[in-house]
């Protein structure tokens, strides 16, 4: 018998496939995986302790450099913990125009986070740039109602801090016209191609005990077959009153979550209908006026509120002490929990497949060092 | 796996394709797919409407802009009004306590009679390099003094000149209105009374002495008040919504910018350092009259060239003397 | 030429060497100009398919992009790594380019031959063959973990593909009973210039799988993989820059171009097309050279297509795609090439056809009789092979060969 | 496999469990929110407060006992006034959904108290997050497979995010919480 050698090879935090400044140590023998290391922390800025110092309202647009894909995501989050931690109403309208929102980031987020998988899998970007198309006439039509593209600062306390408009929604309709040719087209373009289908199949599997104890949440637990969806198990904003379905996987591979991202993107298009249909004409207003914004107070105790973010559970955690900043604030990130089961995912497959597993999990380091 | 808390209709499991068999028609699908797109793309009109899914959609940027949707905010600027020169913040200090990065800094005036405040800033340093764009200052100001630019083109090699000082800062109220007619229509009126009520409170030049607006005794005003009749008509000429232009042909945009950058850097060339400023100011005011229709993205360009003088040493050390000032106010 | 200029009275000696200098210079300059344009072409229509402009600032339609990014490459740090096996580093991209710009000199640009060599079929593929050392010098004397994968890759992966490869080419050596690429060319001038041997089965299978395996051996998408740049960074050429980085770059799009003229001359008539001979004389030579780059870049534009669909194989799956796939069709390929050759040129061996279908001439396509015979019988083997070959490799069959998800999961799908 | 409501856990410990609460917190008012001032914490515990050591069993007990299989979050919090730092565990229930179930654990800040069994062999999930409360609060987690720094670099001395870290100064050289 032949004695091999294995190998350490770093792969980060200047490689062109980790989403970032991300390192993951692994051990190699020949091509094939024995052991996997992540190591990070580069990006990591202290958001916490920041939420600590800055008050309730300073804290919203820090909140917006978590997952810097869905900003108005981890803004609804964040209005959502801290609204519950003061006891504060939402209008109605607010609620629909941030569930809006949120399906508008699912849309950008998967197009784009498979397109990345994609990429890493050496699909020259096709995919990838299909995905930024809608990404952008979406991010234009974020920089309308908020001012920016990406760094939204949308969600306030009580609300949003500007209401949507006919000239928005009349684009929301025709992007709506858009989208399902793209979603053709981006199956059509890869998701019976019989290289992505040896390239995904059987790649990565985490079967469903082992993504539970893993803690993983969203498109990589639903791939799993867990049909878990916050947005159905402990409805928040508005979403108990449209009917969407939650796609599952049932073998937990890579092509699995693909398919499940995809799906999603399609539950989310009816939800944007639905919401559409619904919308609250104006006069109930799109933000309480009676919250103090700047000076907002919350009684001393603790809150935890959480939304389905496009990566899984977004939940933000805060304990008050009756002051006007939090004493304690945590994120639950949920690229950084979905990436402890990564090592698990990669043991035993080669190195190509490493990068694609990574892609389908869909980090954002912003979230992850936090 | 119970489900309990979903009804077996909402959960719905993702088609493996199991049972089909491979003979590569789906890597020719895709092929097909693909070989579409660049038909269309060559061939086909570019997109240029958000439901368009084909054709090409980028949009060659020196030349072509988007236009910028009112909302838009990039860094915070400082107005003052056109006829009076007369600067519209109070030093209320409201968005020095807001900014989440805390890089504003403000002194408020003091009446050199008395030794009163006075509803003016006289000095006023923004970090521009620190700023995260969030917007807050504009939100929280009551008298409408702080607002977002929308010029974004503010890369430099000299990192200290984005300590920007009140000088730099200032513009009128006729260039906020062009790049934001709606919203400053909302508030012009009581921005314009509280003005008028913080000017009877400031004695002499108080709160009208920054930037060269009224250099050698002759208020720019003068300048300014035909852009105040014009910038309404070049406010109402901009398209409203953010991207109505995409992939259209801007050529009228284009050269009217052209012409505008030329004269700015004309200006900037032919003043010398003292003198250029005020050109460069009154740029803005002599295209919003001469391409009135057009103007809406051509005129930041102005107030840019000011933007773009080197920052001299002694504004270092004044940004450097009121850090120094507030940390002996915090007592450190 | 060297003739023309013996009798403009230059020594023999003379005249020889400047007709190699004018003819190397023509190959060194059409290589690299060629290679210029085609990265031009390719980042042209790879974002016109990603609904994007591409390269168009720099000249006319952005056509002088690769001259701006030569210059700048040429001008970049050279840098060697510190414990870079200095001199195998800085040979690994000489011999890259070298075999490259060799196999230039046997490629008919349309009818014009800088070498008429009488094995110009094998001198192609060896110097093909001799990247792979290029690749593993470079691999190795990097001293980089990355680029050693990426070299060990780069030569399991020549060194496979170079099989299929060649085993493609020789149903083409035995219908035209040469290996000159001249008298290739000329074998396919039948039926007014199309007598291309892509028309007949044994070439199309032939077409297909000696550009599969091509596409393996110059690196391209879905077989990009010793330079997987999502994987390996950028494999075996990681560690270079600058002019070294330039040369293996060049001698990549070099060796593509070389591929597109080689099928086009092989499958595809070279400058054969209706109107040459005709034409005859420089007009004649001018539009076969048209039409063999013609024919070359539609070829490059299947690359592009190919590159900007699909995403590329692991390297198990690679292997046996080529072992498992590739392999057994160029066999099958050799065999109906075979009785295609029996039919039509063996009439000494079976009499009774010539009683039937009369003597054959050197053109075959009038023996119209046995031209139909060889081609249903032909087209039935290939097709079958084909048929039963997907058959086995499908996935609902491998459950069945395969016993484990993780074993499937290897397999080809 | 039923949903719990909040403090219902503690009840059925309680009965269940005798030797997992922590007896510290058991004459506590259910809910102090509104007696305290501005700026004063509330330690919250209508919430199951468990012994450090028994976090492991309680763990099993919800999850197989109420199928709570979902360990979604960890939360560290230093209540500095109290002198003791506050572990909050965050279970979900997949399979029934609804609200969270929160276990606590509440030990001394001081090196010698501030450990807590690991949960990572059962739920693999914990691993980065014990880390990063160890990270972050100086947490010591016995029986976690590579109890590492995750964000701060190895050589980094004290812990970043407990209560009395200096927040200004050259925050490098400190040393607190050892």
């Amino acid at each position: 018998m032949l004695k091999t050698e294995e190998l350490q090879i770093n792969i980060g935090p200047q490689h062109p496939s980790t989403h970032g400044v991300f390192r993951m140590l692994v051990t190699v023998d020949g091509e094939t995986l024995v052991d996997l290391k992540p190591v990070f922390g580069y990006l990591h800025r202290n958001h916490e302790q920041l939420g600590e110092v800055n008050t309730y309202l300073q804290n919203m647009p820090f909140t917006d450099r978590l997952d810097y894909f869905n900003s108005m995501v981890n803004n609804h989050a964040y209005a959502r913990t801290i609204e519950t931690l003061a006891g504060v109403e939402v209008p109605e309208r607010a609620q629909y125009i941030r569930v809006i929102m949120d399906e508008l980031s699912r849309i950008l987020n998967h197009a784009t986070a498979m397109g990345f998988m994609l990429g890493d899998m050496g699909a020259w970007q096709t995919a990838l740039l299909w995905g930024m198309r809608e990404r952008e006439k979406i991010l234009d039509m974020f920089e309308y109602v908020s001012g920016a593209r990406m760094m939204c600062n949308y969600c306030r306390f009580g609300g949003v801090v500007r209401d949507i408009d006919d000239w928005f929604i009349t684009e929301l309709k025709k992007l709506m016209q858009g989208l399902p040719h793209y979603f053709d087209d981006f199956e059509g373009l890869l998701l019976n191609s019989e290289i992505l289908l040896a390239r995904a199949r059987n790649i990565g599997v985490l079967p469903k005990d082992l993504a539970l104890a893993y803690s993983v949440t969203g498109p990589v637990l639903r791939g799993s077959g867990v049909a878990y969806d916050i947005r159905k198990a402990e409805p928040y904003a508005v979403y108990d009153r449209f009917k969407f379905k939650v796609p599952v996987g049932t073998v937990g591979d890579v092509y699995d979550r693909f398919l499940v991202r995809i799906a999603e993107m399609r539950e989310s298009y009816k939800i944007l209908e639905q919401a559409l249909e619904q919308l609250p004409d104006a006069t109930g207003g799109f933000i309480n006026p009676k919250v103090k914004q700047q000076s907002l107070k919350a009684p001393a105790g603790e809150a935890y509120a959480r939304v389905e973010s496009p990566k899984g559970e977004l939940g933000f955690y805060v304990v008050s002490d009756g002051t006007g900043s939090a004493y304690r604030y945590k994120v639950r990130a949920p690229s950084f929990i979905n990436l402890s089961a990564l090592a698990d995912m990669c043991k035993g497959y080669t190195i190509a497949d490493v990068v694609v597993i990574l892609g389908s999990i869909d980090i954002v380091m912003g979230e992850v060092d936090r | 796996m119970t489900l309990s808390h979903l009804a077996t209709e909402d959960v719905f499991v993702v088609e493996r394709n199991d049972a089909d068999f491979r003979a590569g028609q789906g890597m020719t699908k895709g092929l097909g797919i693909v070989f579409r797109k660049f038909r269309k793309a060559l061939f086909g009109k570019p997109n240029s409407d958000r439901a368009d899914t084909e054709g090409q959609f980028n949009v060659q940027y020196p030349e072509e802009r988007l236009a910028m949707p009112e909302a838009y905010r990039n860094m915070p600027i400082l107005l003052y009004d056109d006829a009076t020169g007369h600067e519209l913040c109070t030093s209320c200090f409201q968005c020095e306590r807001i900014c989440p990065p805390q890089v504003i800094h403000i002194t408020q005036a003091k009446d050199p009679a008395t030794g009163k405040p006075v509803p003016a800033a006289a000095k006023f340093v923004l970090e521009y390099d620190t700023c995260m764009s969030c917007g807050y200052c504009a939100e929280v100001c009551p008298f409408d003094a702080i607002k977002m630019d929308h010029d974004f083109e503010l890369s430099t090699a000299n990192h200290p000149e984005l300590d920007v000082d009140y000088n730099r800062l200032l513009r009128p109220v006729s260039y906020y209105e062009t790049i934001a007619p709606t919203m400053w229509s909302d508030v012009k009126e009581q921005a314009m009374k509280k003005l008028q009520n913080n000017i009877k409170r400031r004695p002499g030049d108080i709160g009208r002495d920054h930037g060269q607006k009224i250099k050698g005794g002759a208020p720019v005003a003068a300048a300014a008040t035909p852009a105040a009749g014009a910038a309404p008509a070049a406010g109402a000429a901009k398209p409203r919504g953010p991207v109505a232009a995409i992939g259209k042909n801007m050529s009228e945009d284009k050269t009217a910018k052209l012409l505008a950058i030329r004269a700015a850097n004309a200006a900037k060339r032919g003043g010398g350092a003292a003198d250029a400023a005020p050109v460069a100011q009154a740029a803005p005011v002599a295209e919003a009259v001469a391409a009135a229709p057009a103007a809406a993205s051509a005129a930041p360009t102005g107030p840019v060239a000011a933007i773009g003088q080197n920052m001299s040493e002694d504004k270092r050390a004044k940004l450097e003397a009121i850090r120094a000032a507030k940390r002996a106010e915090r007592g450190e | 030429m060297a003739d023309a200029l013996t009798q403009l009275g230059f020594a023999s000696w003379l005249s020889v060497l400047i007709a190699s200098i004018i003819k190397v210079t023509l190959i060194l300059v059409g290589g690299s100009v060629g290679m210029m344009f085609l990265t031009w072409y390719e980042r042209r229509s790879i974002s016109y398919m990603q609904d994007r402009r591409g390269p168009n600032r720099v000249g006319p339609q952005g056509l002088l992009q690769p001259i701006s990014e030569a210059i700048k490459t040429m001008t970049k740090e050279d840098a060697t790594p510190r414990d870079a096996d200095k001199i195998v580093h800085f040979l690994a991209p000489v011999v890259m380019l070298g075999a490259t710009v060799l196999s230039f000199a046997v490629i008919p640009w349309g009818r014009m031959f800088p070498v008429d060599l009488n094995a110009a079929v094998l001198f192609v593929i060896a110097t093909g063959g001799l990247h792979s050392i290029g690749m593993m010098m470079a691999g190795w004397g990097s001293n980089n973990k990355f680029a050693l994968l990426g070299g060990m890759r780069g030569v399991a992966q020549l060194i496979s593909y170079e099989i299929p490869q060649v085993m493609a080419i020789i149903p083409v050596v035995l219908m035209t009973g040469s290996m000159s690429l001249q008298k290739i060319v000329e074998a396919q001038n039948d039926f007014a210039g199309l007598g291309w041997y892509v028309f007949s089965p044994v070439g199309l299978l032939g077409f297909a799988l000696f550009f599969t395996a091509s596409l393996a051996e110059g690196e391209r998408t879905p077989f990009d993989i010793p330079e997987a740049d999502s994987e390996i960074i950028a494999g075996y050429m990681t560690e270079y820059s600058g002019m070294k980085f330039a040369v293996f770059y060049l001698s990549n799009y070099m060796s593509n171009l070389a591929v597109c003229f080689v099928t086009a001359t092989l499958y595809l008539g070279g400058g054969n097309g209706p109107g040459v001979d005709a034409l005859g004389g420089i007009a004649g030579g001018l539009l076969s050279l048209v039409y063999f780059l013609l024919k070359s870049f539609a070829l490059f534009f299947v690359m592009v297509l190919i590159r900007a669909t699909v995403p590329r194989l692991r390297v198990d799956q690679l292997m046996s795609f080529a072992w498992k796939f590739l392999l057994p069709l160029v066999l099958v390929n050799i065999l109906s090439a075979s009785f295609w050759v029996a039919l039509l040129r063996w009439d000494q061996q079976w009499p009774q056809l010539t009683e039937w279908f009369g003597a054959p001439s050197t053109a075959d396509a009038t023996n119209w009789g046995r031209l139909a015979i060889a081609i249903v019988l032909t087209l039935l083997i290939n097709a079958g092979a084909v048929a039963l070959i997907m058959r086995l490799t499908n996935r609902n069959v491998q459950k069945h060969l395969y016993t484990t998800d993780e074993e499937l999961a290897l397999g080809l799908s | 496999m039923a949903l719990l409501a909040r403090g219902e856990l503690r009840s059925i410990l309680q009965t269940e469990l005798p030797n997992v609460l922590d007896s510290r917190w058991d004459t506590q008012a259910t809910d102090q929110a509104e007696a305290h001032g501005e700026g004063q914490t509330v330690l919250l515990d209508f919430d199951a407060v468990v012994k450090a050591e028994a976090i492991v069993e309680v763990a099993h007990f919800v999850r197989d006992k109420f199928g709570y299989d979902l360990l979604s979050n960890i939360t560290a919090v230093d209540y500095l006034n109290h002198g003791i730092i506050e572990l909050v565990y965050q279970f979900y229930n997949a399979a029934e959904a609804g609200p969270d179930l929160r276990v606590r654990v509440r030990i001394g800040r001081s090196p010698e108290e501030c450990i807590v069994p690991s949960l990572t062999p059962t739920w693999p999930g914990a691993d980065l997050q014990e880390r990063e409360a160890y990270d972050m609060y100086g947490v010591v987690f016995p029986g976690h497979p590579n109890l590492a720094r995750i964000y701060m670099w190895d050589e980094f001395k004290g812990f970043p995010m407990r209560k009395d870290f200096p927040k200004t100064g050259d925050k490098y050289t400190h040393v607190t919480g050892e």
